[in-house]
């Protein structure tokens, strides 16, 4: 597979409880200081100890938009790494483990006497001290790494691991296995490192979040931690529910009390709200979802990734209302897109969902700064002196748009129902106010399909076979576009960063130059596929899906278009 | 506006003749007169069901949500703007049924809203099942047999949950209900109130005469800061006697207050996003 | 419209508390058991008294298919009935009402004194002894039937209605009025009576219902009020739950158990149990879901009618799994349509929709006896004694039926798992066996596809212009396609009874043969035609959509054909 | 089969080494095994966490399903199956959380089934949030202020509402928690055992040595019959002393008993349409 020099590749493997996330993101932390371009991803079992997890770095002079599938370094942490992934170490590359672990006598391995090191629980801090020399990386820089990570806790504890990482540094420099180093960074440009799902946190914070109610659910749970890290302050209320079904009324009764309001969840927490979905959109009352997907059905594989919930997300909520999905593509726009949800959601009334997967929310990326803009990004309302009374909460307008006051805040009186209504909100069971009513909301959605999110093209405008792909896969499908191309194959990708109102005229205008349509998606029907057809007429020529709960990548990609094209 | 009806409006309504809701709609309009609150001031919330109509017929802020979830949206509204008098309103099924868990959770929460519950011990909008106040036996069309459960004691549960405040209404004694409501309302915490509210059209056993039979007024001296004390009135045989008043009653800070968050006031309507955001921000950069 | 005058057709308007829904429903009895073939339906509000509701009642030599839109007689029991309802009289019809409320001086009109034919509560049944005489009944068919309705109150209230109906008949036969009923019906067909909610009861526990769980919702609450009549003497438990979730997820464990299964409820409900259906489908779990539709989003219209909930039941849950929608297009339907909901869930173990609307739900209709077949009609299980241990819930085989079991019936072990699992049923987070097990769960779906209800052709197989449709509204548009030839326009009309899986070939087949392909629904964006485009690449080239609340009517599509064929 | 892991087996868990629910684990396969019971005549349903995965690990019929739902599960089976030994068992989160509006309502009903809360104060699969049960101020990465709800008293509640049979067991004393649960699964009606299990993970207040310090078995002549004892006992503040034991009893009909369609046995597995059929048609001829 198409891999620079310029790009490093790490993956360590231990048991739950063993710190391989402490190792993992202290390394991925440490090379971003150091000024390389890092992307980190992460393979957990649903349980707290045991089982066998994985942390991938990878590290690159630019950066990085898929994870390796082969690695220069593995540190293997517990006894079943080497077999599950010694096969995937590069040629010329080092795997690295206890000496009860690893044979010593074999070409590329360091076995690494962990006990000499200090105590066990400090053993994946001895680990990432050999790793630091390996990769090569300054000592320093990955120390004070390591004495951030531990100020907390102090005294003794930082002692010990300062001393654990030293201990393997100085073991590692003895050893006469080389570096696997990357070449020196150039001049460190300003740089964020961030998952998608602080990205998301930190898009709904900087587009006025003010609610934020939530029921814990893998992969989502951490878009809720980074909120209420800040909420204090950023003047937001955080609130974790008895249930999703009261998380979801709670934060439409905030939004529409004034609070721009956030839940976050995955699949079958999300099938629990979906009759609040669709009590906002009746009641067009602005919220946005957040959906990390997670596999299903039911309780699944519930730490691994997947993207089948694109028809629930599409669909959820009896009766019709508009609503808008987004679908970011990487962790950058994880930000972007949730800003984007929050300006819909407010300015339409209504549900806004930011889609993503358990692959993207964890994902660990280098970004350029995110900008810090101030001011009032919130919900647009009228002014009170300007509305006549009785004040009509859902006034017939031409783009369905009814200006909008808060309770509370001057002597109208806003009154929302959830049964059809008039104007002023009061229950109506007329047949002619039906219409009326029904179709003021359904233009909503006209006017949001007038500003949809273009999608990516990658690999030029000129091109024979167009992979689509939505989300989270777009990062492997680039990579896969670059490694077609380098072999003389003509094809280009189109990635949506947003698939409801879905991008038609950008498609239309797309497909029909290719000679070949593929659809790329991390479900086993093709649900982007059927959106698109069922939309636009478009038929793809082929489908390539994957639903083991690992997400795509670069590699499975390029082989199921093996045949293809 | 020197009378209810004038600040909170008469609107024409589709409850039966009759129906106990009427005198529980007088009642809470004189409540919130007599508490010298405004429309604009308070938000009405609702579910579905005949007494979740409510707030359609009170002239105030309303959100008439989904059944079951009455208090939701109310706790959420009043997390982002405590200023606002916040008032869930609805059926027996609605929350003691379909909503029992967020009831639950909003007892030990303590948010300084009011939980009116119109508990006419059937479900009446959808045409007469029995509800988890319905005595047990109680015949209905879906339950020919009569209800199979055990009736759900709403006074007991909450006192034994330490319910900031917990009161018993008549819809027949319209006065003293105002009077309940308008304690219930300046409650700080959560104020729950159980009305007795005779429906004419599906509930035949638990009808005005039976409630005027057996509704005594708790006795002035009555002290509703004994958990005991409360406890027995709670656990009387609603067949024998049934108290009305406030039974149980203890001050706690409330929900609200522990979000340092609303120590400068709502967070609705703030302006919107602040320089802080730049240090938020900062604490990404590498 | 076309209208044969071997057709009548009746309107009764009134409030609730009237005892509109009595007149109604003893008048569709009488002229049922006289031997003619009825269909009446309802419209109601929101509300257990007062507001305006109607009762229609069409009724011929031979089965009506569709409500009527004039009238030949109208009952106004209240003030409203007659400026809402008044123009939509026949000419030579008869609007029939107290003197208070129409003007003896016309045409047409019969002021009838209530007042003098006894107390105010039985003057319902003094208004339809009016209408007996008028409609040509004899009296004593529909004396009968009210000594029926009222034997269980007896004494005076029995003789009370029985004085009230006869002073009506009196009075009326004293008028010169005329009358205007129909030819006598031939020889008695033997004939049942009864609405859709009754039919997916009786088909029901026709499939050998052992269980039912419900929460009260306006329109499905009368299946289960069916069930309930007929539990103790077919064996079944019915319980109603505190909650959607809880009646779900008890169908589940009862089904899981052994007991066939059903739930009932409609759009806000269901909403609720998206998650336990998503359950259903990864426990392969046999369960029939009746949805009764409504008017959403949220609270909506709770007694109107909607087509609008197809995509939510065909998405529901969250993950991929297998399922089936059936849409009866008609009364007898919902027996045939219910009987199959439950040999496919029970043959492919996973959840199965029968998907109906206010409009069906109420209609009472005139049909054919239904078979009374005893038998083995519940699932399939395997013999135990044919089963090797360790049992494995989840045996991976050809066709993804893996052969079921029921706990504590054997020695064996049934263990069922929301989590991903092994053949065994155990948790199991590997990828390869999520493969297996998820590609073992789909090709069931692909079984189902092999054995799908056909569409209903109307019209016959030459056509120029196709209307397609799908549950309730079958049968105005098939009175459509009649009214279209005889006018001589060349349609037909596809009604499709199931959806999902949907029948591919029927529709390619017919569909190519039109030049016009016209989807009729009771939806604003047209469900039916977006699945079928998704599914086959069919397009519609047109739309007949209605979504004030009120059922699609013959008239109601031939108007909105003006123009597009 | 002469001991309880020949019968009900022996797993690889997926549990932190030292967690409480090892020690549910073996009171509840000892409970089994004195109870004579085997594997294929109990169902076990569980919902989803930690505890949930109780059922992974012990030899019999399994339905493990939804966060928040081992209770309707279980009930569906009771009533298609009354034959069955129905135990649901789940963590904290599950029962009082999510599944709070169930529990409530099965306590109504009072089915012949036993609920298993592993309580260890904390939502242990997501990685400890609070629970319902967490003490209100108690700190996690969701809550760094502490838990700013009053903590749910299972026992107290359910006192309240008269649950049949209401328990407690501490995860530290297997011996006696396995004479809890065999003594719950046999009572007719519904059990609820309130288990204490220290997280060693997540829980860092609510430990070994905490609960040991407080706990205490009820004396030989405790009177569980007597609600007001009961009471005063749930109602004890667990900083102080914690009882262990049967806190209260009283026998009732069950809700499978009020069926007439389960008077001949299970409705499960039954001959599917018999000729009952033919006359519930003929109901319909006209
Ligand atoms: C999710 C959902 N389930 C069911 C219903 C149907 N429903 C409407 S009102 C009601 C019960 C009303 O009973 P209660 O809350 O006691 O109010 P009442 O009408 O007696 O005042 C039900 C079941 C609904 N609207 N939504
Ligand atoms: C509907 C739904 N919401 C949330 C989750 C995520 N979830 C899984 S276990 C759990 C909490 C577990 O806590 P508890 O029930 O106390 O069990 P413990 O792990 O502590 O034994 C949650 C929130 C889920 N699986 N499903
Ligand atoms: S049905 Fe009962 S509760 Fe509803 S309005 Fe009529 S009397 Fe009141
Ligand atoms: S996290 Fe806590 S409850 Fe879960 S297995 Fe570990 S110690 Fe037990
Ligand atoms: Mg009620
Ligand atoms: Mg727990």
């Amino acid at each position: 597979m198409l891999k620079s020099n310029k790009i490093i590749d790490i993956l360590i493997g231990g048991e739950a409880g063993q710190g391989l996330a402490t190792v993992g993101s202290l390394l991925a932390r440490s090379l971003a200081s150091r000024g390389y371009e890092i992307l980190a991803t992460q393979t957990y079992l649903s349980r707290i100890r045991g089982g066998h997890n994985t942390y991938q770095i990878r590290a690159g002079l630019s950066s990085p938009r898929s994870p390796g599938e082969d690695f220069d370094l593995i540190l293997a942490l517990d006894r079943e790494t080497i077999p599950l992934h010694g096969h995937r170490l590069e040629s010329g590359g080092l795997v690295i483990g206890d000496q009860e672990i690893v044979d010593a006598s074999l070409a590329g391995t360091m076995a690494v006497p962990f006990r000499e090191m200090g105590p066990s629980r400090t053993m994946n801090v001895s680990a990432l001290g050999v790793l630091t020399h390996v990769a090569g990386l300054p000592l320093d820089v990955v120390e004070s790494e390591v004495r951030w990570a531990f100020s907390k806790a102090g005294g003794k504890i930082l002692d010990d691991n300062v001393a654990a990482l030293r201990a393997g540094y100085g073991w590692a420099e003895k050893q006469d296995k080389g570096r696997r180093g990357l070449p020196p960074p150039g001049r460190k440009k300003k740089r964020m490192l961030m998952t998608g799902n602080d990205a998301i946190a930190l898009g709904a914070l900087a587009s006025g979040l003010k609610f934020c109610a939530y029921y814990p659910m893998t992969p989502a749970t951490s878009i809720v931690l980074a909120v209420t890290r800040f909420s204090e302050a950023m003047g937001c209320v955080v609130e974790q529910a008895e249930d999703e079904i009261s998380a979801v009324n709670m934060a439409v009764g905030a939004s529409f009390a004034g609070a721009p309001s956030l839940v976050a969840t995955s699949g079958g927490g999300f099938a629990l709200m979906t009759e609040g979905v669709s009590l906002a959109g009746m009641t067009e009352t602005p919220i946005v979802i957040a959906v990390a997907q997670r596999p299903g059905p039911a309780t699944g594989l519930p730490t691994r990734t997947e993207q089948a919930d694109l028809n629930l997300v599409l669909y959820a909520g009896h009766g019709e209302f508009p609503r808008a999905v987004l679908t970011p593509t990487s962790v950058e726009e994880c930000f972007l897109a949730t800003k984007r949800a929050f300006y819909l959601s407010e300015k339409y009334q209504t549900p806004v969902f930011v889609l993503t997967d358990q692959h993207l929310a964890d994902s660990l990326a280098t970004i350029p700064p995110l900008p810090a803009e101030t001011g009032d990004a919130g919900p647009a309302t009228a002014d009170p002196a300007e509305v006549q009374a009785p004040y009509r909460r859902y006034a017939l307008t031409q783009d369905g748009i009814s200006p909008r006051l808060l309770p509370g805040f001057s002597h109208h009186l806003v009154r929302a129902d959830s049964d059809e209504h008039n104007e002023e909100g009061v229950i109506e069971e007329d047949p002619a106010n039906r219409i009326l009513m029904h179709e003021k909301r359904l233009r909503k959605g006209a006017g949001m399909e007038q500003e949809v999110m273009e999608p990516h093209l990658h690999g030029g405008e000129g091109f024979q076979t167009l992979l689509v792909c939505w989300g989270s896969s777009r990062g492997a499908v680039e990579d896969c576009i670059d490694h077609l191309r380098s072999e003389g194959i003509m094809a280009s990708s189109l990635s949506l960063p947003q698939v409801w109102p879905l991008p038609k005229s950008a498609l239309a205008k797309w497909t029909q130059k290719a000679e070949k349509v593929i659809f790329v998606e991390g479900n086993a029907t093709g649900q982007l596929a059927r959106l698109v057809r069922a939309e636009t007429g478009i038929e793809s020529h082929g489908m390539i899906t994957r639903y083991d709960g690992l997400a795509l990548t670069t590699g499975y990609i390029v082989n199921a278009l093996k045949g293809m094209i | 506006m020197s009378d209810p009806e004038t600040r909170f409006g008469k609107y024409e309504t589709a409850w039966c003749p009759g129906c106990g809701d009427f005198m529980v709609l007088k009642a809470l309009k004189k409540a919130l007169f007599e508490a010298d609150l405004h429309p604009h001031q308070i938000l009405l919330t609702s579910g579905i069901g005949q007494a979740a109509k409510m707030p359609q017929y009170l002239h105030c802020n309303m959100f008439n949500g989904l059944h079951g979830r009455s208090i939701p949206p109310a706790i959420g509204a009043k997390l982002a703007n405590p200023e606002l008098i916040v008032i869930a309103v609805s059926g027996d099924g609605c929350i003691y049924g379909e909503g029992g868990n967020h009831l639950m959770a909003a007892i030990r929460r303590n948010p300084d809203i009011t939980v009116l519950v119109c508990n006419n011990m059937v479900y009446g909008l959808t045409k007469g099942q029995a509800s988890p106040t319905s005595f047990q036996g109680f015949k209905t069309k879906a339950q020919p047999r009569g209800a199979p459960w055990q009736a759900f004691n709403p006074i007991a549960f909450a006192v034994s949950m330490e319910c900031s405040f917990v009161a018993r209404g008549y819809a027949g004694e319209v006065d003293h209900l105002a009077a309940l409501i308008k304690e219930a309302v300046s409650h700080r915490g959560l104020a729950l109130v159980d009305i007795l509210q005779p429906c004419v059209t599906f509930n035949h056993v638990n009808t005005y005469r039976w409630f005027k039979e057996r509704c005594y007024l708790l006795p002035s001296g009555y002290d509703p800061s004994s958990w005991e004390e409360a406890m027995n009135i709670a656990r009387e045989d609603m067949e024998e006697r049934i108290a009305l008043g406030v039974i149980f009653k203890k001050e706690m800070p409330t929900f609200e207050e522990r979000f340092p968050q609303l120590a400068q006031g709502p967070v609705a309507g703030r302006a919107r996003v602040g320089p802080e955001i730049a240090s938020v921000l900062s604490e990404f950069e590498i």
